[in-house]
């Protein structure tokens, strides 16, 4: 069941390099939102049409956190609201990650540990152990927050955490991860593509979360279409916002 | 009390003029949760062609200034999955449901047409001309008077269901086009389908859209359609149907100023899925303004300047 | 340093890529006391007849959603009083002075260019060609391939000038015209010229411009602007200039990986007189940042998707 | 010399119904403009592209005053605006009254009082008697402030200064008006329709400052075009941003 909501916003704060927190008071949607599911925010703005998709990055005391990154128009202006500012939200939106009893290994690049911080928490309150490798260029963009407990850190600069990016770090802990594990990434879509990549090499279920362009969010106008394999060389899409945004890594044709 | 419904002719009665835009709203049912249809007259669902079509690859979709762009490509799961998984929806809505054809041979159409005529919960249909006719070299069935006349016939002949056909912007004498369709049987006409249109991507150098070349549509596009609908209004005495870049509630009214019985939101439900609900509002305070009565009585009722 | 500098063939080069487009920054004099010429490539002057139009009733303009409508009627003192009061300033300019020319019949077109084309001061000539040809029955000479090519070859033969056609976006198929443009014998294409566009009062019900239907411009139309560019840079070999909606330096960059050797500026100068000293700090920083030197090595540079 | 400036709001402040008086420092405009003239404001809004334009309503403390009433978007928006907030404005632009040796009665319907409080300001630090008959609906729609003296004021119901309309008092006062006069009239149309109307006769100038939907205020699109009457039946116009926004009221062909 989607909800709209006006909502106040209760906290917006710098984390890390045009990084934000956002903290917005959502009861509606603790009990039903399910980490990988996203929510839409409308600006209202006459130039600028599309309503920004969010992912959930959590819930703490009836309020759902967002973890967002200054891109563009509409985040640049996000990131300027005071608190109090009315937010008008619909969610949950999309499918959510499929949890197996597999180990859980989360890999987050960037602001794409928003999705995985939920999951992580969730994880947590089912006293699941899992591993979350969190990385970033460097330590000034890591988008570190409470909620999300004590990741393996990593960037490329070494200014924090191991050296390097979170499939460096990945591959080192490779060998000594439970075994059978799944891994679930969001981040920069090349991070995603090489962890598929691997986790063909080495048989391990991945699950992925994608970011693509949308006008919707609700599957009413195709276009945030994902390019999938078919069995046949004909063209099959999916749509990130209804189908997605979690994909099992070996549906996806990322490349073209 | 206000009345804002509106009548198409033939029967075919609206309980108010919003429409929902074909491709705009999916099938209907992928957000039947959200409780808009208390405020739609109907829907028009996205393009049905004969067989199964994934569309164009992706980026698909844009933003520009006030608007966006589009290259779907028609993908839809064909006229027989329709059949199969939608109807049950459809038969319990209690709106009225048109159905919108599109196809790239005369025999396409024809084939969904046939397959659709015989469902008594199918409203109507809107045939969506601005497909490329391969048997005529490519052009588009919306863009020359005697193939869109040829194709009008023939449908007409095989459906006594209310025919709509939805009339492209991108030529030079939209009226022509709009009185082909209506001496060879259409029962209405809608206007406007997309408008042509581009944007680059200036640090890739690439199109922002996979085609290059995509589909204009929102507020940026509505100035445009109001000028098709007043020429063809002057011209013809069929029934239109107004779309593009309607948001709120003074641009319907615009739109049945000029002409229109009734409207289509497009783009509108994609940054303001609750548009009809505050679009219904907006039309019963203005009626009770302006002292009307019937919405319908505003029709076509442009003054001179 | 970074070379902004555009040919556009035959001689004609541009310090920039920047024109102002016709009837929008009226004959240049008006504000000369802004220093706006320093950041434009030159000028081209509001469409000139062969007798002063007063132009159309008001109300004249009006704002639409990231446009505007306007039915100026091509209001102008007229070539003679053109050449008397306005060449002192042209002459002391030091910038290329495009004349803009327009009528009603290919007799006046080709009375104005004889009237121009012995002043050493005309860069070149820009033909409107979106005025209705009352010889052809109303239908404008930008509407159809042989009307305009007519047009273009007698221009053709009377001036050794460059002479530019500027294109309306207002047809089925504008390659048609452009091609037409270069087999008569023009030496560069501008495009697009207005979108025919609408709108109304709701309240008095009266249409907001006084002809109803009028020319849209600004941010709107720019998508559309682009997708006529770039089909018609991939059917003709002339240069070409891009015009519609152009606001910034990002937007001027868009045309030119879209096919353009130069651009106008329109509307732009309008809600921001200082659009063009932006746009040049703006093109300076792109090229500095894209390691590029020349900026017309962009030019048609659109990648595919 | 028309001058751009970046001007940060000085006072922004509700002075009658939907009218406020705008205070912007504008030392550069001080010695250079004439009542009459206006100043442009850009409000770089990307649906609403045209700058607005706002008669100067006077000087005082090398601040220039407008006053304004909320009327639409921009006014809306611009009512908003809190103090130190920086306008972009562009002035003086258009012609001015011309003030001749008569003696001036100034006829002020509402928010029109803007160019002839400017006007009464210079009359007054030249000596000048005159009369400013300043007229509104009700007394809640009077837009007074400091710099415009003591004007004669009329409302339509009565509920301050004399009852009727600004036209109802200029009549009453007309017989014991020192003559000749000239009358500088600047409010709603039907107004100043009426006005001149009169003038014609009895015999009086009038001049009177329009109002047209502007898109540039500087002559460039002839946008803003008014009717004028012409010795043959031919149609002649004048821009208001520049042949205007004062005009004979002989000249004028208002009606179409
Ligand atoms: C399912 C999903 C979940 C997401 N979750 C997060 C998140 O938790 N935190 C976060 O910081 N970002 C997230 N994003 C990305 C976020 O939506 C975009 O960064 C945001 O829309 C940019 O808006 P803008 O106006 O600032 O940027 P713009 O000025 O519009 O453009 C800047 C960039 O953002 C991209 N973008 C623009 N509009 C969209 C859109 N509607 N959808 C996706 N990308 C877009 C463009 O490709 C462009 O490269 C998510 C995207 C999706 C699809
Ligand atoms: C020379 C001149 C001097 C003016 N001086 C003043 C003044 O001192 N104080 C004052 O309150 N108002 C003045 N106006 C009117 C003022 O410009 C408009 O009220 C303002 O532009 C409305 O903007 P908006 O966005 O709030 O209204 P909108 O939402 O755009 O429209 C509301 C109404 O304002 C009118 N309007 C819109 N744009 C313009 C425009 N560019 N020019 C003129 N009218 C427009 C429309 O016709 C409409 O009826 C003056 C106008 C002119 C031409
Ligand atoms: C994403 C998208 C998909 C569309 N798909 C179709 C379609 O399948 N068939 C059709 O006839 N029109 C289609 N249209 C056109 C719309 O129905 C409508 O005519 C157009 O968008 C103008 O209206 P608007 O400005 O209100 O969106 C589509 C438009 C959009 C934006
Ligand atoms: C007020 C106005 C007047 C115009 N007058 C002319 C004209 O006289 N001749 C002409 O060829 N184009 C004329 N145009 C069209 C412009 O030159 C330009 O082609 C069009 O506005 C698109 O560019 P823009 O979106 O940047 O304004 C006019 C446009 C406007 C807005
Ligand atoms: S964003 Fe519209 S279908 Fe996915
Ligand atoms: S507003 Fe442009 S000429 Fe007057």
């Amino acid at each position: 069941m989607k909800v709209f909501l006006n909502s106040p916003i209760a906290e917006n704060r710098l984390i890390a390099r045009d990084t934000f927190l956002l903290r917005l008071p959502a009861l509606e949607l603790t009990s039903v939102a399910r980490p990988g599911q996203f929510v839409n925010l409308y600006f209202n703005n006459p130039v600028h049409l599309f309503p920004r998709p969010f992912s959930i990055a959590g819930f703490e005391d009836d309020h759902m956190l967002i973890l967002y990154k200054r891109v563009g128009k509409m985040t640049s202006y996000l990131s300027t609201l005071p608190i109090g500012t009315s937010l008008l939200l619909l969610g949950p939106l999309g499918n959510s990650f499929v949890v197996d009893r597999n180990y859980p290994v989360l890999l987050a690049g960037g602001v794409g540990l928003a999705p995985l911080a939920f999951l992580n928490q969730i994880l947590n309150q089912e006293e699941r152990p899992s591993t979350l490798i969190l990385g970033a260029r460097t330590a000034e963009d890591l988008p570190l927050f409470s909620a999300i407990g004590e990741p393996e850190l990593v960037t490329e600069n070494g200014s924090r955490g191991m050296t390097g990016n979170v499939l460096d770090y990945f591959s080192q802990l490779y060998p000594n991860l439970p075994k059978p594990f799944t891994v679930y990434a969001c981040g920069p879509e090349a991070m995603l593509r090489a962890i598929i990549q691997m986790a063909q090499h080495l048989s391990f279920p991945v699950q992925v979360s994608l970011e693509r362009v949308m006008a919707c969010g609700l599957g009413l106008c195709q276009g945030c279409a994902v390019k999938i394999k078919t069995d046949n060389n004909t063209s099959g899409y999916k749509l990130v916002c209804k189908d997605g945004p979690v994909f099992n890594g070996m549906e996806l044709s990322l490349n073209d | 009390m206000i009345d804002l419904s509106v009548d198409l002719g033939k029967g075919l009665v609206l309980s108010n003029p919003l429409l929902t835009a074909s491709g705009t709203f999916g099938y209907g049912d992928e957000i039947s949760d959200l409780n808009v249809f208390d405020y739609l007259g109907g829907l028009v669902t996205k393009s049905i062609t004969l067989m199964p079509r994934a569309g164009n690859p992706p980026p698909r979709i844009t933003e520009t200034p006030a608007g966006m762009l589009n290259s779907i490509g028609l993908a839809n799961i064909g006229v027989d999955a329709f059949l199969e998984s939608k109807v049950p929806f459809y038969r319990q809505l209690n709106k009225k449901v048109i159905v919108n054809i599109a196809g790239s041979k005369p025999e396409e159409y024809i084939a969904v047409l046939e397959k659709l005529t015989t469902q008594d919960w199918v409203a109507a249909f809107e045939i969506n001309v601005s497909c490329p006719n391969v048997k005529e070299g490519g052009i588009e069935f919306g863009k020359d008077p005697v193939v869109l006349g040829n194709l009008v016939r023939q449908l007409r002949a095989l459906t006594g269901k209310f025919l709509i056909i939805k009339l492209t912007p991108n030529v030079t004498d939209i009226v022509s086009l709009a009185l082909s369709g209506q001496e060879n049987g259409a029962d209405a006409l809608s206007l406007i389908n997309t408008v042509y249109g581009a944007a680059i991507d200036i640090y890739t150098r690439r199109p922002k859209i996979h085609t290059v070349i995509g589909g204009l549509s929102g507020p940026a596009i509505k100035p445009i359609a109001l000028a098709h609908l007043i020429k063809v209004h002057r011209a013809v005495s069929l029934p239109l149907i107004g779309i593009g870049g309607i948001s709120n509630g003074a641009d319907v009214i615009e739109f049945m100023l000029a002409g229109a019985s009734a409207v289509e939101l497009g783009t509108v439900n994609f940054y303001n899925p609750l548009a009809a609900r505050e679009i219904v509002a907006f039309l019963i305070k203005y009626c009770e303004d302006q002292k009307i009565k019937c919405l319908r009585e505003i029709v076509g009722q442009l003054q001179s300047a």
